[in-house]
C-alpha cells in the first residue's frame, strides 16, 4: 500500500517536471520572437521600438542566461505568476485564463463523468441481450468513431442552424452581461447544451462498448459460474460483474483524459465557446506564447489532478490493491 | 485434466494446421462485423487510391463557383472560395490513410519495443519503462505536439504522422508488456532458453508470434487513433502546412462560417469520412477479436 | 557430478527491492550420475527454485553450483550454452512447455539449429529415431503434430527426447508427470528410470511422495526452502525421523490403507490446510517463482529464527541426515 | 435411494460435431453415500458432475433423467433447474480457488446469495460461522476478501458455501487435485465429516486420483470414453475388480514402499478413443488385454456381483 503510494508520488512528480519544463519551452523555442511581433503589430518608430523590445524583453524575463530563465521561470510559477498577455498586454495570463477555466470545467467535469456513467450503464445492460447487442451498439461503435469536433458541427448545424433550437456560438447570448440573472443563467445553459452534449456523446459510445465486453468476460469468469451453480439469479450474477467491470473502466478513464481533454479543448473551438480551447487557438493565432504557457499549465495541472484523484479511487474500490497483494495499475 | 481439453485432446485423425486455420476462417466469413467493417475499409481506401485520378481539379485552387451546391460538375459542391469539395475529400482521405498507417504503425513499433522488453525483461528494467510509459501517458500530449509542430514551420503529412505514432503509444506497450508477462511465464520460453536461443530471438521467434493477432488488433486501433488525433490538430491548425486533410476541411469550414451559411456539403463529407474509416476499423477490430476469442464468440 | 553448495535464493520484494523473500535457504545437496534424486516438497517448500536454479533460469543469489567439477552459477554465454548440451530440463505442464503455435517438432528443431547444425539431414534422422524409439514414441503419431493434439505423456517423452538429442548428462524433471494421467504417468516414471542405468544424473522435484519413493534412490525432503532430512530413500522412507517427515507421511493417501488405520496416525500436527499462502501446482503462480504471494512471506519471515544462520544437518546413520527439529 | 441416474447423456458442442463426452451413464445413491468417480481426463466424469448442476451453451442434453428423492430433476431447463441448485444439489467446483467474488467480502457474499434466493441471511448465519469453525477456521474469514484466504482456506470456505442449505446431493468435482497433502487430507476428512453429520445427503467426489477416493467413498464408480465401466463399494473396486481397466489402473499407481528397482510398475499402452465419432462395441477394446471377438458388441453395465456392476464380457 505505502509501496503503492510511493510509487506514484514520485511519477506524478517527475511527470509534473518534465511537463512544466516542456511547457517552458513554448515560448522560448518558437519560431519567432513573441516582442518583435508584439511590437510590429504597434507599429512604432523604429527608435522607440529598440526601447520598447528592451523594456518588454526585460518585463517578460527574456534578457537572462537561459538556465536563469529557467530558474526564474519555476520561481515565478510557485508565486502563481504566469507573466503576462501578449495578445491582452497588459493582462496578466493568470486573470486570462481565470475568466476562462470556468467555463471549460463546466463543459467537461459533467461531460466527463456523465458519460462514463451512463455509457458504462448502457454497456452492462445491453451485453449479453441479443436485440440490444445488434442494434444499439453498433451506435455506440459509430459514436465512437466520430472525430470530437464533427459531432460538435453535426449538432451545431443540425440542432442550431437548421432547427434554430440552440445557439451556435458563444458562451452567453449578446448583449447579456456576465450577473446572477435567471436570463443570464438561462442563457449560459443553452449554449452550454449543444457542445456538453457532442462531449457527452462521443464519450457515451466508447464506454459503452468497453463495458459490454469487460461484462461478458466477467460472466465467463468462475466466480460467475459459481454463483449459476448455487442458482443465484443473473440479477445478483450481472451486478457482480457489473462491479468487477467497473475496475478496469476506472483506469481506463485514467488513460483516456488527456484524449477527453483535447476533444473538450477542440469542442470548444466549434462552439466558440469561451473556454480554455479557444483561449488556445487564439493564443496560436496572435503568437502569445505566454498565455499559450499558462492555458497548457493549468491542461497539465488539470490532467495530472485528475489522474491522481483516479488512482486514489482506484485504491478506494480494489480491495486488491488496500490488502497489498498487487501493485495493480502502478 | 479435466473434460475441458476433451475437444482438443483425443483427435488424432485431423489435419493438424488445417483444422486451426479453418477454424479461425469459418467464424471470420461468418463474422457480419468483420465483413462490414472490412468492406467499408476496403471502399475507402480504393476511394482514396483511386479518387484523385477522377478529378482534375486541384484540391486548393480556386477552380469553380463559390459556395455550390453538390452538382454534376462539382459532385460534392465547392466552398465559398471556389474549391473543389471532392478533390478534398479525396486528397483528405489520402492523408487520412496515411496518417493512420503512419502513425499508427510507429506507435505499434514503439509500444512493442517497450512492451515486449518490460515484459521480458521485468525486474528494474521493467520499473523503469513503466515510468516513463505512465510518464509519457500523463502529459498532454497537445502541449508536446504544440511544440514541436510550431517548432518546424513547413510540416507535411509525414511529420505529423511521426509526432502522433510518438505520443500515443503509452497504453499499446501496456497492453502488450501485460501479454508478453504471461506469455513468458510459459514453460516454452525457458525451454527456449534452454535450446541456447537469444532474448531477442525468444521474443520475436517465440514470443510475438504467439500474439500476432493481439498485435494485429492493437495495430488497429492505433491505426484508429492516430486518425482522430492527427483530425484534432488538423483543427486546430497544427496540421500539414502543405497538402490538404480532412480534418483541414473542417478547420476551414467552421472558420469561413458554413454552419451559419448552411453549407453542409463542405463539413459534412471530412467528418463522415473520418468516421467511416475510423469505425470501420474499430467495427473489424470487434469482429476480429471475436474471431480469435472463443467466449466472444454467440452460440 | 552435480553439487549444490549453500545454496540460497532471495526474491526482491517492495519497492526496488527494498525487503527480501528467502525461497531457498542454504541448501547443499549432490547428485551422482547413474542417480536419481527427488526433491519432495509442498508448494511454496523453493523446490521449483532449485530445479531453476540449476538450470540457471534464475541467477543464485548466494552459494555455488558445481557441475562436473566446474561452477556454472555465474556462466553466460557460450559457457552456458555448452552447459546446456550436458543439462537439460522438463516441466510440469506438457501443454505449456511447447509453442502453441508450431508443430512439436519446432522443440527439436530449434536444438539442432542451436547444437547440431553440422549435422547432416541422415544423421540427424539417424540419431532422432534411435532416440525416439528410447523414449518409446512412434515418430510417425508424434512428429508434425500440434501440441493439442498430443497427449500430455507422448508431450513429455518428446520433452525428455528432445534433451537426448544433445550430450545429456544430467536432467532437472520438475514434476514432470504431475499433469499426467494416472494410466501414463508410471511409463513416463520408468523412462526416467532407463535413463539413469544409461548414467544419467536426474534430480526429480516432485510433491508427491509415492512417486518420489518409486524411482528416486535418495530423496530430500524440503521445508520452507530449506532441507529437513535427506538421504538413502529406504532410510527416509523407512526410518523418517523428522517430524514434518512423518507428518507428511501420514498424510499421503494410500490405496491399501486408510488414514485412520495408518499406525502414524499419532503425529498430524502439520499446520493442516490452514497453511497460508499455499499453492495449487497447477496455478501459474507455482511454478513461475518469480514473486511469491505476499501471505507466504509473511508466514516464512515469521518462522525464520535467523535465515542463513541455521543448524548443520545431523547425520542419524549413514547416508541420513536431519535439521533438528525446531529448526524449520 | 436417493440419487437416481438413468441413461444420462450429454455431449459437447463443437464445429466438427458433438462430443458424446457423457454417453449413457446409469447408477443410483443411497443417502449418506459418498461415491467416488474416477477416470482419465476426457472420461466424461467432470461432464457428468456438470450435468447434474448446470448444462451451459457449449454442452447439450441429450437423454436420461436424474431424479432426487424421487422427483425428477429439470436438467434440460435451466430456468427451473435454477431453483433446485444450492438447495437441492450443489457443488463444490474445481476452481474453487477463484470462485469467489474477488471484490466482494466472504460474509457479504454469503448475504448477498442467500437473499437473491429468497432467504433470510439471518436464519443461517449462525450454522454458516458453526461450520466454519468446524473445518478448522475462524470466522474473521467473514470480513476477509477472498485474496487474504490461503488455497486450502478458500476450498473449505467454498466447501461450507455449497454445503450451507443441507443439499441432497452435493458434487465435488477436483477438489483435492489441487492440493498440497496435507492440505488435501483436511479437505478430504471434511468431506467425511460433512456427509457423517448430516450436511449432505448423497456426495459424489469426481478426481482422478484413486487412493484419495479410498479415503474418503463409500463407493466407487470409473468411467472410461464417455461411459461408466464398473461400479462398487471402494473395497471391492481396490480388491476385487471386474474390469480390465479398473485392474490396470490400479495397478499402475505407485504406492509407498513400492519401489522401481523391485517392483516395476506399468500403465495402460494406448489412449482413449475420440468422443467424435466413438467406434462401436467396447470402447476399451483396443487396449485391452483381454479382448477377444465378443468385444465388437458392446458389453451392458450389469451387475455382476452383489452391490457390484461391470461394463465387460468378462466381468
Amino acid at each position: 500500500m505505502r509501496r503503492y503510494f510511493t510509487r506514484k508520488f514520485l511519477i506524478y512528480l517527475l511527470t509534473f517536471f518534465f511537463a512544466v519544463s516542456i511547457d517552458w519551452a513554448i515560448p522560448r523555442f518558437m519560431p519567432g520572437d513573441p516582442v518583435q511581433s508584439m511590437l510590429s503589430r504597434a507599429a512604432l518608430h523604429p527608435e522607440s521600438a529598440t526601447a520598447m523590445y528592451d523594456y518588454y524583453s526585460n518585463s517578460f524575463g527574456l534578457d537572462v542566461p537561459i538556465w536563469r530563465q529557467y530558474l526564474n521561470f519555476w520561481g515565478s510559477l510557485l508565486q502563481g505568476d504566469l507573466g503576462t498577455s501578449v495578445w491582452l498586454y497588459p493582462q496578466p495570463v493568470s486573470s486570462v485564463i481565470a475568466n476562462a477555466i470556468p467555463y471549460t470545467l463546466a463543459l467537461m467535469l459533467p461531460a466527463i463523468l456523465l458519460s462514463w456513467w451512463a455509457g458504462n450503464s448502457f454497456g452492462a445492460f445491453a451485453a449479453r441481450r441479443k436485440w440490444l447487442d445488434n442494434t444499439a451498439l453498433p451506435f455506440a461503435y459509430i459514436l465512437n468513431s466520430m472525430p470530437y469536433m464533427w459531432l460538435g458541427i453535426l449538432l451545431a448545424w443540425l440542432l442550431g442552424s437548421v432547427l434554430d433550437i440552440f445557439p451556435l456560438s458563444g458562451g452567453y447570448g449578446y448583449g447579456l452581461q456576465p450577473e446572477w440573472s435567471l436570463e443570464f443563467i438561462g442563457s449560459l445553459l443553452k449554449h452550454w447544451f449543444l457542445p456538453f452534449a457532442s462531449l457527452f456523446l462521443v464519450g457515451f459510445g466508447g464506454w459503452a462498448i468497453g463495458m459490454r465486453n469487460l461484462i461478458i468476460y466477467e460472466l465467463e469468469s468462475d466466480y460467475s459460474h459459481y454463483l449459476t451453480a448455487l442458482g443465484a439469479p443473473q440479477r445478483l450474477i450481472r451486478r457482480y460483474a457489473f462491479r468487477n467491470a467497473m475496475l478496469p473502466q476506472v483506469t481506463g478513464l485514467a488513460l483516456q483524459i488527456g484524449v477527453i481533454v483535447a476533444g473538450a479543448l477542440v469542442t470548444e473551438i466549434v462552439f466558440s465557446y469561451p473556454g480554455l480551447g479557444n483561449l488556445i487557438l487564439q493564443a496560436i493565432n496572435n503568437e502569445d506564447y505566454f498565455l499559450l504557457q499558462g492555458a497548457f499549465l493549468f491542461i497539465i495541472i488539470g490532467v495530472l489532478i485528475a489522474n491522481f484523484v483516479i488512482d486514489m479511487v482506484y485504491v478506494l474500490v480494489d480491495p486488491r490493491t488496500r490488502t497489498g497483494m498487487r501493485g495493480a495499475t502502478s | 485434466m479435466t473434460d475441458a481439453n476433451l475437444m482438443t485432446v483425443p483427435d488424432a485423425a485431423a489435419d493438424p494446421a488445417r483444422r486451426k486455420r479453418s477454424e479461425a476462417l469459418y467464424f471470420a466469413v461468418r463474422n457480419p462485423k468483420l465483413i462490414v467493417g472490412g468492406t467499408v475499409l476496403v471502399a475507402l481506401l480504393l476511394l482514396a487510391i483511386v479518387g484523385p485520378y477522377l478529378t482534375d481539379n486541384p484540391p486548393n485552387d480556386y477552380v469553380g463557383p463559390k459556395a455550390s451546391p453538390p452538382s454534376g460538375d462539382y459532385w460534392f459542391g465547392t466552398t465559398t472560395f471556389g474549391q473543389d469539395v471532392f478533390s478534398q475529400f479525396v486528397h483528405g482521405l489520402r492523408t487520412t490513410f496515411v496518417v493512420g498507417v503512419l502513425g499508427g504503425g510507429i506507435a505499434a513499433l514503439i509500444g512493442m519495443a517497450v512492451g515486449f522488453t518490460a515484459g521480458y525483461r521485468g525486474g528494474r528494467v521493467d520499473e523503469f519503462l513503466n515510468m516513463v510509459t505512465n510518464i509519457v501517458l500523463v502529459i498532454p500530449t497537445l502541449a508536446v505536439l504544440l511544440v514541436v509542430s510550431a517548432y518546424l514551420k513547413a510540416r507535411g503529412v509525414l511529420v505529423e504522422g511521426l509526432f502522433v505514432g510518438f505520443t500515443s503509444w503509452p497504453w499499446a506497450a501496456r497492453a502488450i508488456r501485460a501479454q508478453t508477462f504471461s506469455l513468458t511465464a510459459r514453460d516454452f520460453v525457458d525451454l527456449a532458453r534452454l535450446s541456447g536461443l537469444r532474448t531477442r530471438r525468444i521474443i520475436f521467434r517465440e514470443i510475438a508470434p504467439n500474439m500476432s493477432s493481439y498485435l494485429v488488433m492493437t495495430w488497429i486501433l492505433l491505426f484508429g487513433g492516430s486518425i482522430l488525433i492527427a483530425a484534432t490538430l488538423d483543427f486546430i491548425g497544427l496540421g500539414p502546412t502543405n497538402g490538404t486533410s480532412l480534418g483541414l476541411m473542417m478547420n476551414n469550414a467552421v472558420l469561413w462560417s458554413a454552419l451559419q451559411l448552411g453549407m453542409w456539403w463542405w463539413f459534412i463529407p471530412p467528418g463522415l469520412g473520418i468516421t467511416a474509416v475510423v469505425g470501420g476499423l474499430y467495427i473489424m477490430n470487434v469482429g476480429l477479436d471475436e474471431v480469435f476469442n472463443p467466449r466472444l464468440r454467440e452460440l | 557430478m552435480l553439487r549444490l553448495d549453500h545454496v540460497s535464493k532471495s526474491f526482491g520484494l517492495g519497492a526496488f527491492g527494498s525487503r527480501s523473500f528467502l525461497a531457498v535457504d542454504d541448501v547443499s545437496l549432490r547428485v551422482a550420475p547413474g542417480e536419481v534424486v527427488s526433491l519432495i516438497g509442498e508448494s511454496g517448500s523453493g523446490k521449483s527454485t532449485i530445479g531453476k536454479m540449476i538450470l540457471r533460469l534464475l541467477p543464485v543469489s548466494s552459494g555455488s553450483i558445481t557441475f562436473q567439477g566446474e561452477d556454472v552459477s555465474t556462466h553466460t554465454g557460450k559457457a552456458l550454452k555448452a552447459y546446456y548440451r550436458r543439462v537439460q530440463g522438463v516441466f510440469q505442464d506438457p501443454f505449456s512447455s511447447y509453442n502453441p503455435i508450431f508443430t512439436v517438432d519446432h522443440a527439436l528443431d530449434l536444438v539442432r539449429r542451436e547444437y547440431l547444425g553440422d549435422l547432416s539431414g541422415q544423421e540427424w534422422r539417424r540419431r532422432l529415431t534411435s532416440v525416439l524409439e528410447t523414449v518409446s514414441i512412434n515418430a510417425g503419431e508424434v512428429l508434425g503434430k500440434y501440441p493439442h493434439q498430443l497427449s500430455g505423456g507422448q508431450l513429455q517423452r518428446l520433452l525428455i527426447a528432445r534433451a537426448l538429442m544433445l550430450d545429456l548428462r544430467f536432467l532437472v524433471a520438475d514434476e514432470i508427470i504431475s499433469m499426467l494421467d494416472a494410466s501414463t504417468r508410471i511409463d513416463v516414471l520408468n523412462l526416467l528410470g532407463d535413463l539413469k542405468t544409461r548414467g544419467l544424473g536426474i534430480l526429480f522435484i516432485t510433491h508427491d511422495l509415492s512417486l518420489g519413493n518409486y524411482i528416486s534412490d535418495r530423496t530430500v525432503i524440503l521445508r520452507h526452502g530449506a532441507v529437513v532430512e535427506m538421504g538413502a530413500t529406504g532410510l527416509v522412507f523407512g526410518n523418517p525421523c523428522h517430524p514434518y517427515t512423518r507428518a507428511l507421511l501420514s498424510a499421503v493417501p494410500q490405496l491399501h490403507a486408510r488414514w485412520g488405520a495408518a499406525p502414524e496416525q499419532q503425529a498430524p500436527p502439520v499446520p493442516g490446510g490452514s497453511a497460508p499462502g499455499r499453492q495449487a501446482p497447477g496455478t501459474p503462480g507455482a511454478t513461475t517463482t518469480a514473486v511469491p504471494p505476499a501471505g507466504l512471506v509473511a508466514t516464512v519471515e515469521r518462522s525464520r529464527t535467523a535465515p542463513g544462520r541455521r543448524a548443520a544437518l545431523v547425520e542419524i546413520e549413514d547416508d541420513h541426515f536431519v535439521a533438528p527439529t525446531g529448526n524449520g | 435411494m436417493s440419487v437416481q441416474v438413468k441413461d444420462l447423456k450429454v455431449y459437447y458442442r463443437t464445429l466438427r460435431g458433438d462430443v458424446r463426452a457423457l454417453d449413457g451413464a446409469s447408477f443410483t445413491i443411497a443417502d449418506g453415500e459418498i461415491m467416488g468417480l474416477a477416470g482419465e481426463s476426457g472420461c466424461g466424469k467432470s461432464t457428468l458432475g456438470r450435468s447434474l448442476i448446470a448444462i451451459d451453451g457449449r454442452m447439450r442434453y441429450v437423454g436420461g433423467s436424474v431424479s432426487l428423492d424421487g422427483a425428477a430433476l429439470p436438467l434440460d431447463d435451466q430456468a427451473a433447474m435454477a431453483r433446485h441448485r444450492f438447495t437441492a444439489v450443489s457443488l463444490v467446483p474445481q476452481y474453487a480457488m477463484s470462485a469467489m467474488n474477488p471484490t466482494r467480502k466472504i460474509g457479504k457474499l454469503v448475504t448477498d446469495l442467500l437473499r437473491s434466493r429468497g432467504i433470510a441471511p439471518d436464519t443461517v448465519l449462525g450454522e454458516f460461522r458453526r461450520r466454519l469453525e468446524l473445518v478448522g477456521l475462524s470466522t474473521d474469514v467473514l470480513a476477509r476478501y477472498p485474496i487474504e484466504l490461503s488455497g486450502g482456506m478458500k476450498q473449505r470456505v467454498v466447501m461450507v458455501i455449497s454445503t450451507l442449505l443441507d443439499p441432497s446431493l452435493l458434487v465435488a468435482d477436483e477438489i483435492t487435485s489441487a492440493l498440497d497433502v496435507s492440505t488435501q487430507k483436511a479437505v478430504a476428512e471434511a468431506v467425511v465429516e460433512f456427509r457423517d453429520r448430516g450436511f449432505v445427503a448423497s456426495t459424489i467426489v469426481i478426481t482422478h486420483d484413486l487412493s484419495i477416493l479410498v479415503q474418503m467413498a463409500d463407493s466407487i464408480m470409473i468411467m472410461y470414453a464417455g461411459k461408466p465401466v464398473e461400479r462398487a463399494s471402494t473395497d471391492a473396486v481396490v480388491s476385487s475388480s471386474r474390469h480390465p481397466y479398473t485392474r490396470l489402473l490400479l495397478s499402475s499407481l505407485p504406492e509407498v514402499g513400492v519401489r522401481y528397482e523391485e517392483h516395476r510398475l506399468s500403465g495402460i499402452a494406448g489412449r482413449p478413443p475420440s468422443l467424435l465419432n466413438p467406434p462401436p462395441g467396447c470402447r476399451f477394446r483396443d487396449r485391452c488385454p483381454l479382448a477377444f471377438a465378443k468385444c465388437a458388441e458392446e458389453p451392458p453395465f450389469v451387475e455382476v456381483a452383489p452391490g457390484h456392476s461391470a461394463a465387460c464380457w468378462k466381468a
